[in-house]
């Protein structure tokens, strides 16, 4: 095990260093990258808003145009005069040493603005995190025991409606119905925590921040059920016949040990499969529609922004710390595996 | 006080703008949103978000506009401003009261210091280019500063007048381009009180401001406090709005105009819901031909496209009837052609007149409708009729030439809400026989096919200044059809168009240059380049009960700007 | 409380009361009853043995007590099931947990598909007693460790740290008993107990069992096959045949005089001797094996690193020519299932295999599949190898789909059925799914996969240690007959020594993955050279004379257990 | 005797159905499923801006079936007729002119131009479930879109699937190198960043459906690998792949009939998600311009234009009911078709 780990480990290099390569070659080749939107930028093109131009007031032109030497200049600024391999090789040599540069539009590094916007994702991917698991699983269970009843139907319909129901209709309807505008004013309409938060005692600094979350994580967690609360009961109703089950139940353990310890660690695989991503995800994932209903300033934002305005050093480095993460939560799955059930190996089958 | 070549009309010594309440109480405070996000406060370098209210609040020009006139500038930093016999240099006086925030003089030091540092690779590229004529500073002594051109240009010495001024104190030793939480040191009305990056910036009335007295200053900047929160969807604003969470908003979309906002607290006239006229130029927006293609080379298949346009039909079914038809490159200002040309124009177009239509001297033009007596069916027909006589038949419900090749186009769009508004208009050309295909795409993709001119039509908007200048050139002029990435969509070359373009950017004085831009009109017009749609004449705004805002309105004028220099807070009406 | 022979207290209701049970499967319109009204009573502190036919609903009444069916499967039309006079039928959930495990254990027929794949063995031997005794986890191994070592386990500390699948069936059986007796039950169903043990062991077994039947008063419900361990363990028994006890009564009696016809047929039923001994070509070796090795890996520590090794098997040779069984036989966990698995290249292993005189043992995967007709294995546990999702039809045709394609459909559906009957099912149960099906069917199906594929050497690893007596009569008589006819060779392992002797020509005996006796069956049998050998023909013997009430002769290796043994 | 008998329990297909069917949630799921996309399979009769019958002076017409221009009926244009036209239908009112219009006299792309109200407008006798932001019917769309959405999800999702079983199963049952390295491949492939590879094709290629199934298909089954490729890891140990294995069974077959059926847990979950995830990925590339052509019905175009339309509750809600009918629709016969796979339900 501990080589096989150790492997996996070394096979990471090789592996990020393909991500890194194969997306910055696809940078390569995207339309539009910063300078061409800076051009446009200088340019005055694109100002057309809506269904009708919006004149603002801009007076002397004289000066507008570009000619090469600007363009040259403006290339240079963002480090497009250097060839692109000399590029590449320049940002694994940095990102070797976790320096992944700086934004080209912000004012911060990739890290300070991968760590100022951690909190609200943070806040985000726990709560529903954990609240999707811990409501999932036992529901899956009970589902899966009660199979075919009327709390089974019921409750598929509840989180199939909760699933279906698009994000940005449950989001706007929470904030539209509780947000104050036209109904209840019950929770803050945006932000993590009020402005006021630095005056607040402890206990006032939680209360507020988790009247800050209700909303959001209320939006981002009921579509969030219906897929793990059918994996475990599919998953439960795959083992309960089997005949251990009916061992453990001889030796007179109550269901719910039954169910809980010994079909459990049977059933858990498939839910293995996405724990460990799912838990690194909820550190940096965020979810964009959330963040944006909610004015919320996380990664979900920020990786969408980022990609759409040609941030590469943004896209290239939250890439390289996210894949990073993201091999290690692999590997922590392929752990788990086995720590779960001893019988897997990796090795070939024909041994 | 300056002017483009017309008398400004406050002169040198008056109490107050005209368009401000002169005796408004101060005090009070605003709050604003502003969508999006901010992570800096200095909003001059190309890194970074600047915080919303940076410009307007604390930084001051030398000279300041006024609202009501096309182009005139009053001193504010600078008590006046001389142009040089040659025209090649504007020297300003800068005011012995002129503070910064940190009570220290603005010095001609700190000018030059401001100037060169916007002008540096520290700052964004953007005013190395918009100034790159404006060749040099020079201090002359403490109250004097000289700014040299490189060659002469009458909007120049007006430019140079809108140059914002900081402290050196502000940038001190540190990298301009990094300076980014530092509070900015300058002049302006308002202090930075308190900030959250990305949420939430909050300024204070600067009690101690120099100009409060002063005449452009007077009666402005009345509230206490603003504050801008950011939000990142309109949607949401928008409830924020009704919730009380701030003071004002503008909105642009018609159908949420006429349908978002309702409900109680409009009912009971909380929310003022107004639409504010102005004279912005609007200039035109339309659907764009490219007549690099052949297939829009005659000019009665672009008549024909034209009729098939239901302005009346998309401003109903579509608008809520809130915009009006553009019959002018240059709608809402004075500077659009009206009626017949008058005799300062014939002056300029009868010497084209071989080449140009006899109609642009007998009829006004005026851009299709479908409104009684006139109705689709009618312009269809008549649409129909001219693409006959182009040579288009239909066949198998299809639109074809003698050579058999289909009448068939793309429109590309960069927004996807367009595409309702293009639907009806492709629907309509369905009924001629044409085929039109449309298509979204991603916005560096469009700013590509913009560039390289590589689509059949678009819709694009040609916006216009109070004072039309050398911008004209690429937008209209031959030398810019075939310069890749000039706003020239059309691909218009015309020597008339050239030579009433040229007149335009030489035009001395402000009459001629109105004269020569109404010609430019007709001759566009008459040219049917473009399908033209719709522009709106006001700006919607919606704003809370205790809000004053002066009667008079200026002309020419960004709303909320103007709210903040002139909007007050009313003396609380007891309400039980 | 005093246990002699038959401790029945009139006028106390008896233990356990099963009357008139019956047990259906499937739904309404395809109703299957397979149970027709059964009556059963035991007494407590009774030892009653159930025997009969493989498929008669012995393991279904026995999990009928404990009410284990699933009861979206199986359904009760009538019957009634009392304990200590309480019908259990009638019994909620709460009130059958609490019995569970506690006042009734069951040992169950198929060790292998029963414990939990994903808990040590210590895990599931201490959470009985956990939940029933209030045990702190310490406490609870520390007594499951100890009746590890009570069930005969080597080096229980250790064992206590393994998963089922690292257990052989030996083993894992008697993890099993040891967890059913954790609790010092009042009633122990027992089915098929030792089915996967060697002799010796067979008896420290039946040792245990009486002396918690002496000691504890409890009560006994033995299923079994082996009609000896019947005669010699039980006071009491009922023979059952398709859903219906046929006849009950006290041992002595019931096997002095049987009066019911099945009954009597299965007394007659004896493994034949061989009749012909056919001196094997000794020319070409079908199947080689020269120092074979399998080690498997002892892991342990955080990272589960190896700390040791396991020598399953441990430098063994062996030869099996055309035409020839070889039977091995040694002490559960001595490694034979290995040797069988590494011999057919299913267990990565050390040293040469030569088949048919090619070197398979560095083949490819690849390269092997097509030999594979040649060589088939009937597994240990038949349930675990048999695809849950495909039915009898298509496990059994799955071989001949493959390598006989010339095959009809029709041909192969004849094929199929004529096995199927030639292992003494009907092949009307064809489209059922293996677990619809009784201990000894699912045996019976896998020795019928096999068999189809007519293959020239099959590895059988206890084959029939599922079947009643006339049953295993017939499969014994067919795999005979058609290694006469198509001259097959058999590696043939079992705990059997009678079967054994019936089968084998020539006897491997192995211990602690080494050889340690070899050579022709009958000379082993006659004169055993090694200590082991001798000891498990001893204790074969002891069972099979004491059916003369009294035992004669003790062997000396086995005067440990007679004198514990006073009631016979 | 013997075929009786096997009759009785019958083959294992009939029993799979048979297991089906007793799931009646399910069985009445699948009926009312086939219904409904049956249904929308006559949209074109159903819901059409082209009458099924006309008789005009005398003549009959099949607008339905066959292109009329405009001057057939009087009319100026020598394009197809607007049979919703005031002009035309005056045309047939007149004299003893008739014409028979389908119950919902629109089509999925019929603006209706002659409508009163401003678009979206809310739903009244004329648009029974409203119109959406461009003045066409939302339940002619709906019941377009459902087909359309329906077709293409269960094409991506069929896609999406198997190739997500394949490689899920080839990595899990091989393993070892196969496994290591493909999974190192599958890595690199995943956190390719989609978005850009999909501007390059958007300014590439013209979007179409074709296209916009292979983009994402691209993508698509990474996740579903995964789980099959656990499934597999936990059942090639078992005994029965062993003796799979030990008969002489290929790879693929021990993979297709041996661990497939028992590793279909994930598979079967995820099937109706997928499916509702593809109707909506039916228009998540709109922005980028690969969205499908904006005529083209879909329920997520219309979610979509529910989301820019907030207020404009019948465009969003009447998609969310649909699309939870059939998601749940869906799940129920996800899990009859579970229950119809697992065996030892008898
Ligand atoms: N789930 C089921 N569905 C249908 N029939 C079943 C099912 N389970 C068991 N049976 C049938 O019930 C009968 C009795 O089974 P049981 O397991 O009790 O037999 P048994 O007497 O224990 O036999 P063995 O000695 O072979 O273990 C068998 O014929 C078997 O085929
Ligand atoms: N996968 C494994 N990992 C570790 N040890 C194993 C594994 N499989 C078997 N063993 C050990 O190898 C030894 C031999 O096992 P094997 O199954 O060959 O015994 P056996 O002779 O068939 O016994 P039985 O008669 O009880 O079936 C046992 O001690 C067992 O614990
Ligand atoms: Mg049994
Ligand atoms: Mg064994």
């Amino acid at each position: 095990m501990l080589a096989y780990i150790i492997k996996r480990l070394l096979l990471m290099i090789p592996t990020l260093f393909g991500v890194m390569l194969v997306t910055f070659a696809i940078t390569q080749f995207v339309p539009g990258g910063p300078v061409e939107q800076l051009v446009a930028q200088l340019q005055g093109a694109g100002n057309q808003v809506g269904e009708v131009s919006v004149q603002r007031e801009a007076l002397y032109r004289g000066a507008s145009g570009l000619d090469a030497e600007r363009l040259e200049e403006l290339r240079h600024l963002y480090g497009f005069d250097k060839p692109a391999p000399l590029r590449f090789i320049e940002m694994i040599g940095n990102y070797l040493t976790f320096n992944f540069g700086e934004s080209y539009f912000h004012h911060q590094t990739v890290w300070e603005l991968i760590v100022a916007k951690l909190p609200v994702s943070v806040s985000l991917g726990l709560w529903t995190f954990f609240i999707t698991y811990l409501i999932s699983i036992p529901l899956g269970i009970a589902k899966a025991v009660r199979d075919g009843s009327a709390f089974d139907i019921i409750t598929s319909t509840l989180i199939l409606i909760g699933y279906a129901i698009p994000g940005f209709v449950l989001g706007i309807t929470l904030l539209v119905l509780f947000g104050g505008g036209s109904f209840w004013d019950l929770f803050p309409l945006r932000g993590l925590v009020s402005d006021n938060w630095q005056e607040l005692t402890l206990a006032g600094k939680i209360g507020d921040y988790l009247w800050h979350m209700v909303l959001p994580i209320t939006a981002s967690v009921v579509g969030s059920f219906a897929v793990m609360t059918m994996l475990t009961k599919n998953s439960f109703i795959e083992e309960i016949r089997k005949q251990y089950v009916t061992t453990a139940r001889a030796k007179g353990l109550t269901e719910t040990q039954v169910l809980y310890k010994h079909i459990f660690r049977n059933a858990i695989i498939p839910l293995i499969t996405g724990f460990p991503a799912a838990f690194i995800g909820a550190f940096f994932t965020g979810s964009l529609l959330i963040e944006t209903i909610f004015s919320l300033d996380g990664l979900g934002l920020l990786s969408y922004e980022s990609v759409l305005k040609r941030d590469y050093p943004v896209v290239l480095g939250s890439l390289y710390l996210f894949t990073l993460l993201g091999l290690l939560a692999k590997l922590i799955t392929d752990i788990c595996y086995v720590w779960v059930d001893p019988r897997i190996q990796f090795e070939s089958i024909a041994r | 006080s300056q002017a483009m070549g017309y008398t400004p009309r406050y002169g040198d010594s008056f109490n107050a703008f005209a368009y401000v309440n002169a005796t408004a109480p101060k005090g009070g405070s605003l709050n604003l949103a502003a969508v999006g996000s901010f992570d800096t406060l200095n909003p001059f370098t190309l890194k970074g978000m600047a915080a919303e209210g940076l410009n307007a609040l604390l930084f001051e020009t030398l000279m300041t506009p006024s609202l009501d006139e096309p182009f005139s500038q009053y001193g504010l930093l600078a008590e006046d401003a001389e142009l040089a016999e040659d025209k090649l240099s504007v020297r300003f006086r800068l005011r012995q009261a002129a503070r910064f925030n940190d009570g220290s003089a603005v010095t001609a030091e700190d000018v030059k210091f401001s100037f060169d540092t916007l002008k540096s690779d520290a700052a964004h590229p953007q005013y190395r280019i918009y100034w790159s004529d404006i060749t040099a500073a020079v201090v002359e002594d403490a109250q004097h500063i000289r700014f040299e051109f490189a060659r002469v240009n009458p909007e120049l010495h007006l430019v140079a007048g809108q140059i914002p001024i900081f402290s050196r104190r502000w940038v001190a030793d540190a990298d301009f381009a990094k300076l980014a939480e530092q509070s900015p040191i300058a002049s302006g009305p308002y202090l930075i009180d308190s900030y959250a990056l990305g949420k939430q910036i909050s300024y204070r009335r600067n009690p101690d401001y120099w100009a409060k007295d002063l005449n452009v200053r007077r009666g402005m900047f009345n509230f206490d406090r603003v504050v801008y929160k950011y939000y990142r969807d309109f949607t949401v604003a928008l409830e924020a709005f009704k919730a009380g969470e701030f003071d004002f908003n503008h909105e642009y979309n018609s159908k949420s105009w006429a349908r978002d906002y309702q409900g109680g607290v409009f009912n009971r006239g909380e929310i003022i819901k107004r639409e504010l006229a102005h004279e912005n130029n609007q200039g035109i927006q339309g659907f764009v031909f490219n007549l690099r293609r052949p297939l829009f080379a005659d000019q009665r298949v672009r008549r024909a496209l034209s009729l098939a346009l239901d302005f009346e039909w998309s401003n109903s079914q579509l608008f809520y009837n809130q915009y009006r038809r553009c019959h002018s490159y240059f709608s809402n200002s004075e500077l659009a052609a009206s009626g017949l040309p008058d005799s300062a124009e014939l002056a300029l177009l009868t010497p084209w007149q071989a080449v140009l239509p006899a109609s642009l001297f007998t009829d006004r033009w005026q851009a299709p409708t479908t409104a009684a007596p006139s109705s689709l069916r009618h312009n269809l027909r008549q649409a129909a009729q001219l693409l006959r006589e182009a040579g288009w038949q239909v066949v198998n419900n299809q639109l074809v030439n003698s050579r058999g090749e289909l009448f068939q186009f793309e429109v590309i769009l960069v927004q996807k809400g367009f595409e309702r508004i293009l639907a009806p208009y492709v629907k309509n050309l369905g009924k001629l026989g044409i085929g039109v295909t449309y298509r979204t795409v991603d916005p560096a993709l469009y700013q590509q096919r913009m560039e390289s001119f590589d689509f059949d039509m678009v819709v694009a908007s040609f916006s216009q200044s109070q004072s039309p200048g050398n911008e004209l050139k690429g937008m209209f002029h031959s030398s810019s059809a075939a310069q890749p990435g000039s706003r020239n969509l059309i691909g218009l070359a015309d020597p008339v168009v050239d030579d009433l373009v040229d007149r335009v950017i030489y035009a001395t004085d402000r009459q001629t240059l109105v004269t020569a831009v109404r010609a430019l009109d007709r001759v566009l017009l008459a040219g049917d380049y473009l399908v033209p749609q719709w522009y709106i004449a006001t700006h919607r705004v919606a704003y809370r009960r205790q809000i004053s805002l002066p009667s008079q309105l200026p002309r020419f004028y960004d709303p909320e700007s103007w709210l903040l220099m002139s909007g007050w807070i009313a003396a609380p009406t007891e309400t039980p | 409380m005093k246990h002699s022979t038959v401790a029945v207290v009139k006028g106390v209701a008896p233990l356990l009361q099963i009357n008139n049970l019956e047990i259906a499967f499937g739904r309404a319109p395809q109703l299957k009853k397979v149970l027709h009204g059964v009556n059963l009573t035991l007494q407590a502190g009774e030892k009653r043995a159930i025997v009969g036919e493989s498929g008669s609903g012995k393991s279904l009444t026995a999990l009928s007590v404990l009410r284990l069916l699933d009861p979206h499967l199986a359904h009760y039309p009538s019957g009634s099931i009392h304990f200590c006079g309480e019908d259990l039928l009638r019994f909620n959930e709460e009130r059958l947990r609490q019995l569970r495990g506690n006042q009734i254990a069951m040992i169950f027929q198929e060790p292998m598909s029963a414990l939990n794949p994903l808990y040590t063995i210590g895990e599931q031997l201490s959470e009985p007693l956990r939940l029933h005794q209030q045990l702190s986890r310490r406490a609870a191994l520390k007594q499951a460790e100890e009746m590890l070592q009570r069930v005969g386990i080597e080096s229980p500390r250790q064992r206590l740290g393994d998963y089922p699948h690292q257990l052989s069936g030996g083993q894992q059986q008697r993890v099993m008993i040891a967890m059913a007796l954790a609790c010092s039950p009042q009633l122990l169903i027992a089915d098929e107990p030792t089915t996967a043990l060697d002799v010796t062991i067979q008896i420290q077994i039946i040792e245990l069992l009486n002396r918690l039947h002496r000691e504890e008063g409890m009560a006994i419900l033995l299923i079994s096959h082996d009609l000896n361990l019947v005669r010699h363990f039980a006071d009491t028994v009922s023979v059952m045949e398709r859903g219906v006890v046929v006849e009950e009564g006290e041992v002595a009696t019931l096997f002095g005089s049987p009066q019911h016809p099945y009954t009597q047929r299965l007394l007659a039923s004896e493994p034949q001797p061989l009749t012909t001994y056919a001196p094997v070509a000794t020319t070409q070796p079908l199947l080689q094996g020269t120092d074979l090795r399998v080690h498997f890996p002892l892991r342990g520590g955080w990272w589960r690193h190896q700390v040791g090794v396991i020598p399953a098997v441990d430098g063994v040779s062996l030869t099996i020519y055309p035409g020839e069984t070889l039977g091995i036989v040694g002490e559960s966990g001595s490694g034979k299932s290995t040797l069988g698995m590494t011999l057919l290249r299913l267990q990565a292993s050390q040293g040469e295999i030569t088949f048919a005189g090619q070197r398979i043992d560095k083949l490819s995967e690849r390269a092997i599949r097509p030999l594979r007709r040649q060589f088939q294995v009937v597994f240990q546990n038949p349930f675990a190898s048999l695809s849950p999702r495909l039915n009898v039809a298509d496990i059994v045709g799955e071989g001949l789909r493959l390598h006989f394609p010339e095959l009809t459909q029709r041909e192969r559906q004849q094929r199929i059925d004529a096995i199927l009957t030639e292992v003494g099912l009907s092949p009307a149960i064809a489209e059922r799914y293996p677990h619809e099906f009784s201990g000894g069917e699912r045996q019976r199906i896998a020795i019928a996969r096999t068999l189809v594929l007519q293959p020239q050497l099959i590895v059988l690893d206890e084959p029939t240690s599922a079947l009643d007596v006339s049953v295993q009569q017939q499969v014994l008589a067919l795999l005979r007959s058609l290694q006469q006819r198509h001259h097959l060779s058999y590696l043939f392992i079992s705990h059997d020594l009678k079967v054994i002797a019936a089968m084998a020509h020539r006897l491997l005996v192995l211990r602690q993955g080494v050889v340690v006796e070899s050579g022709e069956t009958a000379a082993i049998y006659h004169a055993p050279q090694h200590p082991y050998t001798r000891q498990l023909l001893q204790a074969a013997l002891f069972i099979r004379e004491s059916r003369a009430a009294a035992a004669p002769t003790v062997p000396a290796a086995l005067s440990r257990v007679t004198e514990t043994q006073p009631d016979y | 005797m013997i075929q009786v008998n096997r009759m009785v329990v019958g083959r294992p297909e009939s029993r799979a159905w048979r297991r089906f069917c007793r799931n009646r949630r399910g069985y009445v799921s699948l009926w009312l499923f086939m219904l409904l996309f049956g249904i929308s399979l006559f949209a074109e009769i159903l819901s059409n801006d082209r009458p099924l019958l006309v008789q005009y002076q005398g003549e009959y017409y099949f607008p339905l079936w066959v292109s009329y221009p405009e001057t057939t009926f009087g009319g100026d244009f020598y394009t197809e007729t607007d049979y919703l036209d005031p002009y035309i239908r005056e045309r047939f009112s007149e004299a003893d002119n008739w014409a028979i219009y389908p119950l919902n006299p629109y089509s999925y792309n019929t603006i209706n131009y002659f409508f009163q109200h401003p678009n979206p407008a809310a739903p009244t006798a004329q648009h029974l479930l409203g119109t959406d932001d461009r003045g066409r019917d939302v339940l002619a769309r709906l019941l377009y879109g459902f087909r359309l959405s329906v077709l293409f999800a269960l094409l991506l999702t069929i896609i999406g699937t198997v190739i997500g079983i394949a490689a899920g199963a080839l990595q899990g049952y091989f393993g070892g190198r196969v496994d290591l390295i493909s999974q190192r491949l599958l890595e690199v492939w995943g956190s390719m960043p989609e978005l850009y590879l999909l501007i390059i094709f958007a300014s590439i290629f013209n979007p179409s459906l074709w296209l916009l199934i292979i983009l994402l298909s691209l993508f698509g089954w990474m996740g579903l690998a995964d789980y099959v490729r656990a499934e597999f890891l936990k059942g090639r140990n078992l005994n029965y792949v062993t003796a799979a294995r030990a008969m002489g069974l290929g790879n693929l077959t021990i993979i297709w009939r041996h661990l497939l059926p028992n590793a279909m847990t994930p598979v079967i979950t995820f099937l109706p998600f997928r499916i509702s995830g593809a109707i909506l990925a039916l228009t998540s590339l709109d922005f980028l311009g690969l969205g499908v052509p904006p005529t083209t019905p879909s329920l997520g175009e219309l979610l979509a234009q529910g989301k820019d339309n907030i207020d404009a509750w019948w465009l969003s809600m009447t998609t969310f009911f649909v699309l939870v009918g059939t998601l749940m629709l869906l799940i129920f016969i996800g899990e009859a078709l579970r229950e119809a796979f697992d065996s030892r339900r008898g």
